[in-house]
């Protein structure tokens, strides 16, 4: 059952009013022109023990991605295809407003949107992760860890997401005789195989304003808020409408042509980071 | 279900013979419920979809809201509605799903008229074909009006698909399974407005913006539909 | 934990003195006598991909019974029997009264009393559905969805089921190398074999009258009802006391006769829906 | 347990040794715990059940009803009571049963009495060996007593069965598991009235007639000795 | 999430002063002294079915061991050992405080440490429990269920799994061609085999004083408690501080003498059971 | 992870290098959330704990205490800290876990001055290499200072075990599976309190009292390491 959620006056209406007032003038509360991200830090293997693992700084927003590789059964359909699991937790610790418990629609609806973002371009060559056809394969466990919430968790989620694939490693394993895998070395020094780098955009329309990776203020006031998944050629691969709101054509056009250019922002950071492999931060303010 | 070689043919027909642009038949009945302040029943080709609207009604005071009513909406599907008998506890699926229509109808509904209460809109699938979450989009939409729920506009809903590099219309089970994308959109042409859009697969931008234009196309179409629905159902009542 | 439900008001007790004034004169408020069921309407095949499928309409309760058959491990301790699944559920489009949830009391005890009165007087063949004795097996899982609600689930309940099962058609499969069961088409023209017929018939007591198929201001006013199964040779195939009053010996005695004379009524409607098997509206307001 | 091939021996004894119309031994305790307001132990045979009654107190209020008290009876069994372990998790036979059990002890509380409050009865198997259910009624009927509720009458409960075409009375787990009906039946022979009735299997309706004619007499005799086993208790309490 | 308990005035402050006010004298409202536990019977068998049993009283606080022995898999890292599962019911019967659900924190507790103190110093030869190794052994499912609440669960149950345990059968089984393995009688003369005994103390701390076999009203008025495992070799073999409260590294000292010395009075009542094994009361008030 | 021959070698140093009374590398932060009230990262070696305070706020009424702020505690994995993919459902252990850590911290809260609110204390262990208990308990303490929440003292927690017959303190997960002993301990060196206790394993009575004076030292250094780093963010907050 999903609600409409309770949300009143935590911005009251005369700041939205005032955050109009600078949109009319061209301007966001955070100085920042409506189709920059956030400053943006990028850190991989900050994790020693995880196959791979990211922390991704977006504003004030922070996502740990964390994965773990088992061996496991293919599924019934797919019998030449490891298995990908995107969950994703939105941490009490990470907000007041989320409560300890089982994944909620928001969270769920999250996880969902980057596993299909990765899923349906082919971004993991899950054809790469079979032991035994139809019996073993590799199971990739990608588990995102919203640990400061500020807005935008698709984008920063996504970041992390790619952050960590891009620079986990495989196990080491080998074939006891009974069949069993058992795992000889926790971390190898192979990559798993990546077919494309993804990222997804957020736009917040607040009234006729279309705003680039809203912080939690901005969120607040927002109409609506769309996520586009994109790859490096420009390809839309992955699209969500979410929140209560609705777009025209124009509208939703503007948006992709807005979050296009705004996917170039964040491919760059994403490729930088993984260059230098080093712990700095990054972008921007 | 096996994966079809081709999913067009050379005279450009579909599987089930249909044209791209062209939509399943569709069935629309209101007030099939007799304890439902409102209901339908929308079936385009097999994909079969029940909805019922209870409300508004006093909201529990956990989810009250002190400026409007309160939107409570449950996709499900039935067991048996699948290819595989459906475990009835809600899946993750369900779950997103529930809260993207949620999302969709959110727009249309004049909430302000009615504070402190809830609406309720539940969405059964009782068969599936394909393209559920939109013809529950519509069934909600007739049901809401049924109910005599105070709305902007109606909605409708349809997928859009690409299937050996063309784009179609409102796709089977085997099309949105082994097809390229799936691009489920609902929207209130009265309002030019678009209330859900979700995509599931790879387009080119251009292919994404040609898809939104040819939904518009058959949500009008359909929104026409859902108005003789209900100008037929005040006359049967007017008519007892 | 079981609770004493609330129910208060929700027919005023001058509404129940008025019903009872009615039944000294013999007549009941939809103008049936005591003993008549309501108007009924059984339709098979309501749906095209399931493998059986009924909606039964008994005044405005409305129950859909949908049956998917697939291929299941047996039971440890029948081995050469397939399996048989009845599930119920109240759905909450149905009544204000049903919440969304995992089954509660009231579904569960239906799916049960609907299961054991199939199963002790071996309605469904099980020893048919075996594929390999002890491995494989055919199981049926007869879902039980309650569309509208107006009292007496139970009867509607089981002539859905039965309407169900009588003209479901089983799968055909293939086995492959692995020893897998494969569903190659999922409806043949092959039957589930059943061993008989089975109805049940629901009477309310109201103070000392007896009430067959009670619609549900008639069970909100009842002290309690009665649940009685029975085959086509009037056998007593299972039965429940549901609710919260008593019965004395002599009112069971009278209810049997009752409900078993209501019992032709129900079967001479599932034969007749059978035999036509086409979707028209039988039975008498 | 494997299924034996007669029920019943050539001189019309049972597996156990009993007549047909033979209740296996039975044990009665009331004040059994310190906490409960009112506690007994009922053992059939090898079936032993506890029972424990709290109340009447302040109802939460989801449950408060103006008019009357509200009963929460829980049947549970414990793990070790079963053949195979059982899950702790309530099961869908438990559920019924605590339903079942509530229905058949609602018409002899005196619920008016107490407006707005709740009484609770928790009914543990210690040791399942059939007839479960019906001990648990007999148990919680004694610990209502013992808490000094006031009741209208005293219930007990006892199963009728049906082996090689004979009926049987307080079936064991053979006969049950084996037999060819199990009816359980909880009555108060002091009002005429049977509080509880089921049946799975099949019988004719003279059977069935029969079945109930049995099983009041045996309740008659179990009503007895729970009116010895309170007197007894009284008495104790005296001495002290 | 563990949420500091609700239980404000249960016992007045009042009571607490005049509880102090004996403690001052060396006196305990039920006139025991600081160091002594409360009557304790110990019964063993008292289920025919289960493969163990026991019944202790520990004054009013009154807790069943059941004991079942089943057909089972080895863990993944210990083929070559038996599993046993220890659980805790604090079932609704035992306290107005119970309710009914899932287990709490305070069964889980429970269980955890009687658990730990039996697998830390290998109680049970768990060497013993296998059939086939890696593949087949005996799970002992070792139930405590707690049925009257007067303070000091963990000594009751802790004296009541070792009293199921040391007078356990084994079932006996053959081995089906299948590889199965089929218990064909519950119960065999064959006890299981048992390497040590162990007993825990608890010890209530009120201000300064130490309180060996806290009843509740002893529980609810202390600042904690503290619970020891033994052996009969005087090791310590578990230790759990359990309640709101600190101990200064003196007072530790103190409870570990104490509770020594306590540990013997309750294995000499435990064996006196054991030689016995019949059902009689046992110990002083 | 292999069971190792030798915990100790000849040299008397430990797996990992360190001496048997030698801590890990340990590093400590604080203020590393923004919507935290409090918040601390700290690290003994590979074992990371992030540790988060939100409160005082009004309580829920159903865990409103009249006369003191109530504590919730969770302590939780996540699901890729430890050795295989954790489920992120709670445990049974982090159950115990979450129940211990709160009762190690009640004692240093100053619960009293905020009657009917609660404080939140959330423990999220990020990586796992033994003693995840012990240092959520240093973060916990940390992360309370960090919110301003009024305390007698700090409490820090560290692991003490047992291999090859010697004491040793804060086990790494290696020594912490296949050691004989396994003692966490908390305390509140400025209040000489120890909060938090737990042995599993087997000790006699003299190392059990030598391993809680081990610890004592410990916690010593790693409360005074607290300070400083509490001092530090002082300074740096002073500066901006």
């Amino acid at each position: 059952m999903s609600t409409t959620p309770f949300r009143v006056q935590i911005i009251p209406k005369i700041k939205k009013e005032s955050y109009l007032n600078l949109y009319r003038k061209g301007q966001r509360a955070d100085e920042r022109d409506f189709y920059s991200p956030r400053k943006i830090s990028i850190q991989t293997n900050v994790l020693e023990k995880a196959n791979g693992s990211s922390l991704v700084k977006l504003g004030n927003t922070q996502v740990m991605a964390g994965i773990k590789i088992e061996p496991g059964e293919p599924f019934f359909d797919t019998p030449d295809q490891g298995v990908l699991q995107v969950h994703a937790e939105l941490v009490p610790l990470a907000s007041p407003q989320f409560e300890p418990g089982p994944p909620d629609e928001n969270s769920i609806e999250l996880a969902r949107v980057i596993d299909r973002s990765l899923r349906d371009p082919k971004a993991v060559d899950l054809n790469s992760l079979v032991i035994r056809p139809g019996d073993k394969v590799w199971m990739i466990w990608l588990d995102l860890y919203i640990l400061d919430y500020d807005g935008n968790l698709f984008d920063a989620s996504m970041l992390a997401a790619m952050a960590a694939l891009l620079t986990a490693k495989m196990p080491e394993y080998e074939e006891l005789e009974t069949g069993e895998i058992k795992i000889s070395k926790n971390i190898s020094n192979n990559p798993i195989k990546i077919n494309k780098k993804v990222v997804t955009v957020t736009t917040a329309k607040v009234e006729n304003y279309i705003l680039v990776d809203p912080n939690l203020d901005e969120e607040i006031i927002s109409d609506t808020k769309s996520v586009i998944a994109f790859d490096e050629q420009g390809n839309i691969v992955g699209a969500q409408k979410t929140g209560m709101g609705s777009l025209s054509q124009e509208e939703i056009d503007n948006i992709i042509n807005v979050s296009s250019s705004a996917a170039q922002v964040y491919f760059k950071l994403l490729n930088d980071a993984l260059k230098s492999e080093v712990k700095e931060e990054k972008g921007d303010k | 279900m096996a994966r079809p070689q081709r999913f067009i043919d050379d005279e450009g027909k579909r599987l089930d013979g249909r044209k791209p642009d062209e939509i399943r038949p569709v069935k629309m009945q209101v007030g099939v419920l007799s304890n439902a302040d409102g209901s339908a029943l929308v079936e385009y080709g097999l994909t079969k979809v029940l909805a019922a609207v209870y409300g508004p009604k006093e909201s529990q005071k956990s989810i009250s809201l002190p400026d409007r009513a309160s939107l409570r909406v449950r996709y499900h599907m039935a067991p048996f509605s699948t290819e595989e008998r459906k475990n009835p506890a809600p899946s993750r699926r369900e779950v997103e799903l529930s809260k993207v229509l949620r999302e969709s109808l959110e727009p249309i509904v004049i909430t302000d008229y009615f504070p402190r209460t809830s609406i309720d809109i539940f969405i059964e699938v009782l068969q599936s074909d394909g393209g559920t979450r939109t013809v529950g989009a519509t069934a909600a939409s007739l049901a809401l009006a049924d109910a005599g729920i105070p709305m902007k506009a109606l909605v409708a809903g349809v997928a859009i698909g690409k299937v050996d590099n063309v784009l179609i219309v409102d796709l089977n089970e085997v099309e949105d399974m082994y097809g390229d994308a799936d691009m489920p959109i609902v929207a209130a042409p009265d309002l030019g407005q678009i209330t859900l859009y979700q995509l599931n697969g790879v387009l080119s931008k251009e292919e994404f913006h040609n898809a939104i234009d040819m939904a518009m196309k058959v949500i009008n179409k359909l929104v026409d539909i859902e108005k003789e629905t209900l100008r037929n159902s005040y006359k049967e009542a007017g008519e007892e």
